[in-house]
């Protein structure tokens, strides 16, 4: 078929040939002398009344019959013979004034030089033979998108359009009219300049004047080409208003080809508005806009807003505008309204920058009517019955972002991968510098923090609405990348405020591993707007990476409400709430039930529970205590399910007055006059004494009610203790009201623990991810019972010593105290009181053993020996004493412990188990303490006296002395009983060495001569002889070497029985 | 003697590099010191090129540079200038005035890069707004010698 | 390079132009530097001192200006120091009573030759650097001077006038001038 | 006098525009604009023209039928262009010239203003 086509075409070609050539030779034959005028068309009606036998018209003739010759010769195919001829046609016409055959000629004789120096010139585009049948030979089809870069390329990728081989002085030589490329544009010129004085020849100048271009083109002479298309505008012809459109095109086109994008785009727009001209009968709205988006590119406008907001903005703003208007109205006039709107859409966002007040708010209305018709897709549009694109419009800059926070999770929530801790240790020293390094050099948008599988999560944006109106953005929501995510959709407002304002949007992680939020995406008037971060330069980053960890229970953490007693205050009440406070006075225990409730669907399978105390005085186990083995063996804890951990609270509390301190001046703490002591006390006694905590009213008192036992024990009890009631004068004197009272003990004080929950389960414990909870517990921690002074007295019972307390009920309440395990008080708050305690005394051996350990690491802390006995000891009683005391309207029980008690050295030996045991018998009769021995006058009394080594250590040889006195119960003791009794036996005795275990009797008796009360004092003491090797080991075993000033005192030391041995004799 | 003016701005110089170097953040001070001769240089160019004609080419600005350019501010013409013809610049200047105040000797070697920075910056901005787009170094191995070397930046 | 490019252009004025300049950049680098303009005002302050205290050793030997008797020689020497180094002739006076005082009047401050104030830098003392200078100077010649911009044209007074104040002559006044 | 005045950015962008009162300014905007291309191509590289004297002043864009474009470009690629009424004969070439030389002495002024960031629209004037 195509084959068939062709060579009918070639028959045509070669008959149409052969008429060409027929027509040549007979003009060449033709007689020159008497030729016929040519004329063009509309030269024909001025032909009337030219004579024409004049000189002239015969030149004229004849230069015009040769200028057809040539133009035959060229159309055959001889273009040397044309330009000899169209060489002689100028020169004869040139002679008379024919300037319209002559411009033709100079036309003619351009041509052929064309065709010789650049004959590929037309031929490098196949679509060039059909267009050229159009004005100029060159206008493409209107629509056609011409890239701009390429067409400018063009004529330099075949320069030299010569064919191979051909030197390009060979058309010179072929012949010498053959023109020069300068000469060329100058015979054009000369021909337009001719052809511009026929006003009839306009389509020819016109013609002339493109052909000069393409050459010009072709010599790469754009400035000068661009004069001639310059000229082209001027010349005025009457076209149609089609035909109009068709030459503004045209020009467009040479314009594109010479790189003249903005000249190329203004011609264009003239086009499109000639489509719509209110002149024209037939405005073609169509045609219009695709003219229009022809125009884009020589304004620097590309409608994909991502590249145009990327190129920095270039162009020219007032003319961009212009285009986009015109593109919205002419859209509009097509009915097209999704384009309306995107383009609306653009001019808006777009524009922005360069926007008055005022402007924004006609654009925004603008858009909000043509949106109304129809909205605006996130999908590009395609323009019907062409191949233009329009990308769907964004507004990353309405409102405009000003920072993303993506969120870690709540810190409940928070995730935290074990694993990785443990293998990540290599030392300090390896990686901390290129850690930094690491962490610094890390991909732009990673986020150190990770989300969780099925969590909701979350990213703040900041807002500014450059509107001023208030902006309702719809389906509002993330746009992410890479692991599945349910991203939700919010209705959001931006205020018309000049404030930032945030913005929280949500979803949820479907699956495990790498999330990247690239942007966000809403919709503001029905317009669709996808906004990516790597299109909004000023965040710097292109997108937010983040790593999603396997879905892990969660759990809410929250002391249990309805277990909760007196004195327990959940901070706000509300289950959840990670705080939990109580008020409990000193001493009390308190029992708190924290439960552990699973909300999430995953099921709790592993936990591990740790304290964290602020408090250092007392460790955090003293006060808390818990049963992690309980809370492991209610899991796994399911879905919804909950668990509880009990909690033992103690309020631990230093029950000692503050402030005391041995080595104040050396002084007995009750004695000592210095510290400001808050209370005072009558006498040790069981029948305590009251006094209101106004005690200024005692002041001066004399309290020496010393009836008791014990206080007459420690009255007389010799030499290392001063009595009781010179304590107890010397106590009273130093108290006043208006000391300051010491703060703590006495006010509240918060003792603060957090119990922290890591907890795993899931499929996140298979990936060693785990998470916390915790719940922070404070402890407001009320005064109650304060230990203000202590003493240690001798008790009745040898084994036993009397530790005396001063107590102070510093609570507000009344307070049972009980210190025994059967006597106990009642104090009123603010009162307080002296009680004895009896305490079993400590045994040699236990502080030996101490001694032996503390020697076995003497640390520094422990340098001090004195110290380390006065602990132990002070250790000893607190493990014996203990008050009981039930306080306020609910009888709240508590106990104070007597922790970090100390003993000044004076009262060490009553503390301290004597190494001597007393086995003493009256008369048969075993003397007990408090046992009532009774005699009669003259009668002879027989005493045993037995001796045995009670400690673990042979005892040095002693010498015992017995001692006979009457007390006579008003401070006075008569030792002067020569006349009132004898003795029998020895009253002074030495004891050898007993080693442990074992004893030693001694008789004698005592012959009383007047009734009365009769006290024998019995005491022992190292033999004078073997005193000094046992020194270290009578009184202070714990004497670390360095320590001298205590051994001084020792030598002195005595061992008592005590209390004395009591005899009333009667008649 | 150099005219009174030239000692005005040298002893300014003087003073910006001091105030630079001495202040608290002292990692910047090389950046900042360049960036004043950044934008000292795109603004003086500016007013310099004023009465001149358009360039030729990349050439014909570095050659404006060393000649006119050089010898106001300087009050000298860089002594030698040469090009791998690929977009590298080598100028030299053997005197340099900025660091013909310092003694010459091995040990004031340290304290040149304070002194030439501003330079460098002064170069990088007159080229900048000359439409080139470059980086500029420079180099001292004696005293008061002074090499810069100008990398133009394509694309 | 074409001969016209070699058209000579005022080297004096050129120079002007670059100190202007570097100035300039140096200005606006410190209120980069620091957010207070106080402190700035305060850095050209010192920088200017610094610049007097060196520059006056140029000025005793390039123009011999032989030694000051009184304040009015003092004054005439800062003047011809501003013809000498900036290329203008600022005039001397609004003297005090005491002949202690006297101002300094730059028509034009070759200083602001390009600027325009911002509005929000309205507390800035641009010129801050040319009190400076003066106190730096008279400081090396044994005269403690104050000086300081009582009225400057970038903030839209009529003129740029520096007043300087004679505080003390200080001691072992021997003018470096002298010989 | 001329009818229009514009300062156009080394990014082809108006850094300033000036408009005779009473003018079309579009109509000026997109002679300014066309303009362009003819000093892009006078000052492309590579351009030798013979008799280029590589002067700043661009001389004649072009002419539309009512008014003269006139460029002028700075080495540092900052261009001006000046339009003037083609019947405005008083103006010759040298005057416009002059005309050029004064408007690049004013922007080199505020370029070299401390505070004004070399590519932002030149408010003052």
């Amino acid at each position: 078929m195509l084959s068939t086509l062709k060579a009918k075409f070639m028959n045509l070609l070669v008959l149409y040939f052969g008429c060409l050539e027929y027509k040549r030779m007979e003009k060449t034959q033709e007689k020159f002398d008497r030729p016929q005028l040519l004329c063009a068309p509309f030269e024909r009606k001025d032909l009337i009344g030219i004579d024409l036998d004049s000189r002239t018209n015969r030149k004229k003739c004849t230069g015009r019959l040769k200028k057809h010759l040539a133009d035959l010769s060229l159309q055959v195919g001889l273009p040397t013979d044309a330009l000899a001829q169209y060489s002689q046609a100028v020169d004869i016409l040139r002679g008379c004034n024919d300037w319209l055959w002559l411009a033709a000629c100079y036309e003619g004789l351009c041509s052929t030089s064309v065709m010789l120096l650049y004959p590929h010139l037309f031929r490098n585009n196949v679509l060039q033979r059909y267009s050229s049948l159009g004005v100029g030979g060159s206008d493409s089809c209107p629509g056609t998108k011409i890239n701009p870069n390429k067409v400018r390329n063009n004529p330099s990728s075949n320069s030299n359009s010569l064919p191979v081989g051909l030197d390009p002085s060979l058309p010179k030589q072929t012949s010498k009219f053959c023109l020069s490329p300068d000469d060329i544009v100058e015979k054009y010129k000369e021909a337009i300049v001719h052809y511009s004085k026929y006003r009839n020849a306009g389509v020819i100048e016109t013609e002339a004047s493109i052909k000069a271009v393409h050459v010009l083109i072709e010599q790469k002479r754009y400035l000068l080409a661009a004069e001639f298309l310059s000229n082209v505008v001027f010349i005025n012809l009457q076209l149609s208003d089609e035909e109009k459109i068709i030459r503004f095109n045209a020009l467009s086109d040479m314009y594109n080809q010479i790189g003249f994008h903005r000249k190329a785009a203004f011609f264009r727009r003239v086009a499109a508005m000639r489509c719509v001209a209110p002149q024209n009968q037939d405005p073609d709205w169509c045609q219009c806009y695709k003219l229009l988006l022809l125009t884009l590119d020589g304004y620097r406008l590309s409608l994909d807003p991502a590249l145009f907001l990327k190129e920095g903005r270039p162009g020219w703003p007032a003319l961009q505008i212009q285009i986009l208007q015109e593109l919205v109205g002419t859209s509009r006039r097509m009915g097209e309204h999704g384009l309306c709107t995107r383009h609306q859409a653009f001019l808006l966002s777009a524009m922005l920058p360069y926007f008055t007040l005022q402007e924004k708010h006609d654009n925004f209305k603008m858009l909000e009517s043509v949106s109304s018709k129809c909205g605006s897709g996130p999908s590009p549009l395609v323009v019907a019955d062409s191949s233009f694109i329009i990308p769907p419009v964004n507004f990353p800059n309405i409102p405009l972002c000003r920072y993303v926070r993506v969120m870690p999770p709540s810190k409940e929530r928070q995730v935290e991968l074990r694993d990785k801790l443990l293998v990540e240790d290599p030392g300090p020293f390896i990686f901390s510098p290129f850690q930094s390094i690491i962490t610094t050099s890390k991909v732009a948008g990673k986020i150190d923090c990770e989300w969780v599988e099925g969590d909701i999560c979350e990213v703040t944006f900041a807002f500014v609405n450059p509107m001023y109106i208030q902006l309702k953005l719809n389906n509002m929501m993330l746009i992410t990348e890479g692991v599945e995510f349910e991203a939700w959709t919010s209705t959001v407002v931006i205020e018309a405020s000049p404030e930032a304002q945030m913005v929280i949007l949500r979803g949820r992680p479907q699956e495990p591993g790498e999330l990247r939020i690239l942007g966000y995406s809403f919709s503001l008037l029905g317009v669709a707007s996808n906004c990516k971060f790597k299109s909004m330069s000023h965040l710097k980053v292109p997108f937010y990476s983040l790593n999603v960890v396997p879905a892990l229970p969660c759990v809410q953490i929250f002391c249990d409400s309805s277990s909760s007693e007196t004195g327990l205050v959940s901070d706000g009440a509300l289950e959840g709430e990670s705080k939990v406070c109580v008020t409990l006075n000193a001493g009390e225990t308190h029992e708190c039930n924290i439960v552990i409730h699973n909300v999430s669907s995953q099921s709790v399978e592993c936990v591990e529970v740790a304290l964290e105390s602020q408090n250092e005085v007392e460790g955090p186990d003293k006060v808390f205590q818990y049963s992690l083995e309980n809370l492991r063996a209610q899991l796994p804890i399911a879905p919804g399910g909950r668990a509880s951990l009990t909690l033992y609270i103690y309020a631990a509390s230093e029950f000692l007055l503050p402030g005391y301190s041995i080595e104040d001046d050396g002084m007995f703490s009750l004695m000592s006059g210095s510290e400001p002591p808050s209370l005072i006390s009558a006498a040790p006694s069981s029948l305590h004494s009251r006094q209101s905590t106004i005690m200024s009213s005692l002041r001066g008192r004399k309290a020496n009610r010393a009836h008791s036992s014990a206080s007459n024990a420690s009255s007389k009890s010799g030499s290392s203790v001063r009595s009781g009631s010179s304590v107890s004068a010397l106590a009273m004197s130093s108290i006043n009201a208006s000391t300051p009272m010491p703060t703590t003990g006495l006010c509240n004080r918060t003792l603060e623990g957090l119990i922290k929950l890591s907890y795993t389960g899931g499929r996140g414990m298979e990936n060693k991810y785990w998470r916390m909870a915790d719940i922070g517990i404070s402890v407001e921690v009320a005064p109650s019972l304060l230990v203000t002074r202590w003493d240690a007295l001798p008790a009745e019972r040898p084994n036993q010593c009397y530790i005396v307390l001063d107590l102070l009920n510093s609570a507000s309440n009344e307070m049972d105290l009980q210190y025994t395990t059967n006597k106990h008080i009642l104090m009123q708050g603010g009162e307080s009181c002296r009680v004895p305690v009896p305490v079993d005394r400590c045994p040699l051996a236990k502080i030996n053993e101490r001694v032996r350990n503390i020697r076995k690491n003497i640390s520094k802390r422990n340098a001090d020996g004195e110290v380390s006995e006065s602990e132990i000891l002070g250790d000893h009683v607190a493990s014996l004493v203990e008050l009981r005391w039930t306080l306020g309207p609910f009888d709240t029980p508590g106990r104070a412990s007597l922790k970090s008690l100390t003993f000044p050295p004076q009262t060490h030996h009553l503390i301290t188990m004597a190494p001597v045991h007393w086995d003493v018998s009256l008369n048969g009769q075993r003397v007990e303490n408090g046992s009532e021995n009774v005699g009669k006058i003259g009668e002879a009394q027989r005493l045993v006296i037995g001796v045995s080594n009670s400690s673990g250590d042979a005892l040095p040889p002693l010498t015992i002395v017995l001692t006979a006195f009457q007390d006579h119960q008003n401070g006075t003791q008569n030792y002067r009983l020569e006349a009132k009794m004898a003795s029998t036996g020895a009253t002074k005795f030495g004891v050898p060495k007993l080693a442990p275990e074992e004893s030693y009797s001694h008789d004698c008796g005592l012959i009383f001569f007047t009734t009365g009360i009769y006290k024998i004092e019995v005491s022992g003491s190292p033999s004078s002889s073997s005193s000094t090797p046992y020194g270290n080991f009578q009184c202070s075993s714990v004497c670390v070497p360095g320590d001298h000033h205590s051994k001084t005192n020792q030598h002195y030391h005595a061992w008592k029985l005590a209390p004395p041995i009591e005899i009333s004799i009667v008649d | 003697m150099s005219a009174a003016e030239d000692v005005l701005f040298e002893l300014l110089h003087m003073e910006i590099v001091k105030t630079f170097t001495d202040s608290k953040d002292k990692d910047d001070a090389a950046s900042k010191l360049e960036y004043i001769g950044f934008t000292t240089g795109y603004r003086f160019v500016e007013r310099a090129t004023r009465e001149t004609n358009r360039f030729k080419d990349e050439l014909d600005i570095m050659k404006y540079i060393c000649k006119v350019f050089w010898v106001s501010v300087f009050k000298k013409e860089i002594d030698n200038l040469r090009t791998n013809h690929q977009g590298v610049y080598v100028l030299n200047d053997n005197n340099f005035r900025f660091l013909t105040r310092i003694s010459s000797g091995k040990q004031y070697l340290q304290y040149a890069p304070r002194f030439v920075t501003f330079t460098c910056g002064l170069i990088r901005g007159s080229l900048a707004n000359l439409g080139i787009n470059c980086v500029v170094t420079a180099e001292v191995s004696h005293l008061p010698a002074c090499k810069f070397q100008v990398q133009v930046q394509r694309g | 390079m074409s001969r016209q490019n070699l058209r000579a252009i005022d080297p004096k004025k050129v120079s002007g132009e670059l100190f202007t300049l570097t100035y300039g950049s140096l200005v606006a680098q410190l209120l980069k530097d620091y957010e207070n303009v106080e402190e700035v005002n305060r850095q050209l302050e010192r920088i200017g001192y610094n610049i007097g205290m060196r520059l006056i050793e140029d000025f005793l030997a390039r123009a011999n200006p032989g030694r000051c008797y009184d304040f009015r020689d003092t004054a005439d020497k800062i003047q011809q120091a501003f013809k000498l180094y900036l290329g203008v002739s600022p005039s001397i006076g609004s003297w005090s009573p005491g002949g202690d005082e006297f101002s300094v009047v730059l028509d034009p401050n070759p200083l602001t030759e390009f600027v325009e104030l911002p509005d929000h830098l309205q507390n800035l003392r641009y010129s801050n650097v040319l009190p400076g200078v003066i106190r730096g100077a008279a400081e090396m010649v044994q005269i403690e001077v104050l000086a300081s911009f009582i009225a400057d044209s970038l903030k839209g007074d009529n003129i740029t006038e520096i007043r300087v104040k004679f505080v003390k002559r200080l001691e072992d006044a021997v003018p470096a001038g002298e010989d | 006098m001329a009818v229009s005045l514009t300062i156009i950015g080394k990014e082809n962008s108006p850094l300033y525009i000036w408009m005779d009162e009473g003018r079309d300014s579009l109509q000026l905007q997109y002679l300014a604009h066309t303009g362009l291309d003819v000093i892009q191509e006078k000052i492309s590289v590579g351009q030798k023209l013979p008799g280029d004297s590589r002067e700043l002043y661009l001389g004649l864009l072009y002419a539309s039928e009512e008014y003269k474009i006139y460029g002028y470009t700075t080495n540092s690629k900052i261009k001006f262009i000046v339009i003037t009424d083609v019947t405005n004969a008083a103006l010759r070439d040298n005057e416009i010239r002059m005309m050029f030389r004064h408007l690049h002495s004013i922007y080199s002024t505020v370029v070299c203003n401390p505070f004004y960031v070399p590519g932002e629209k030149i408010s003052s004037q």
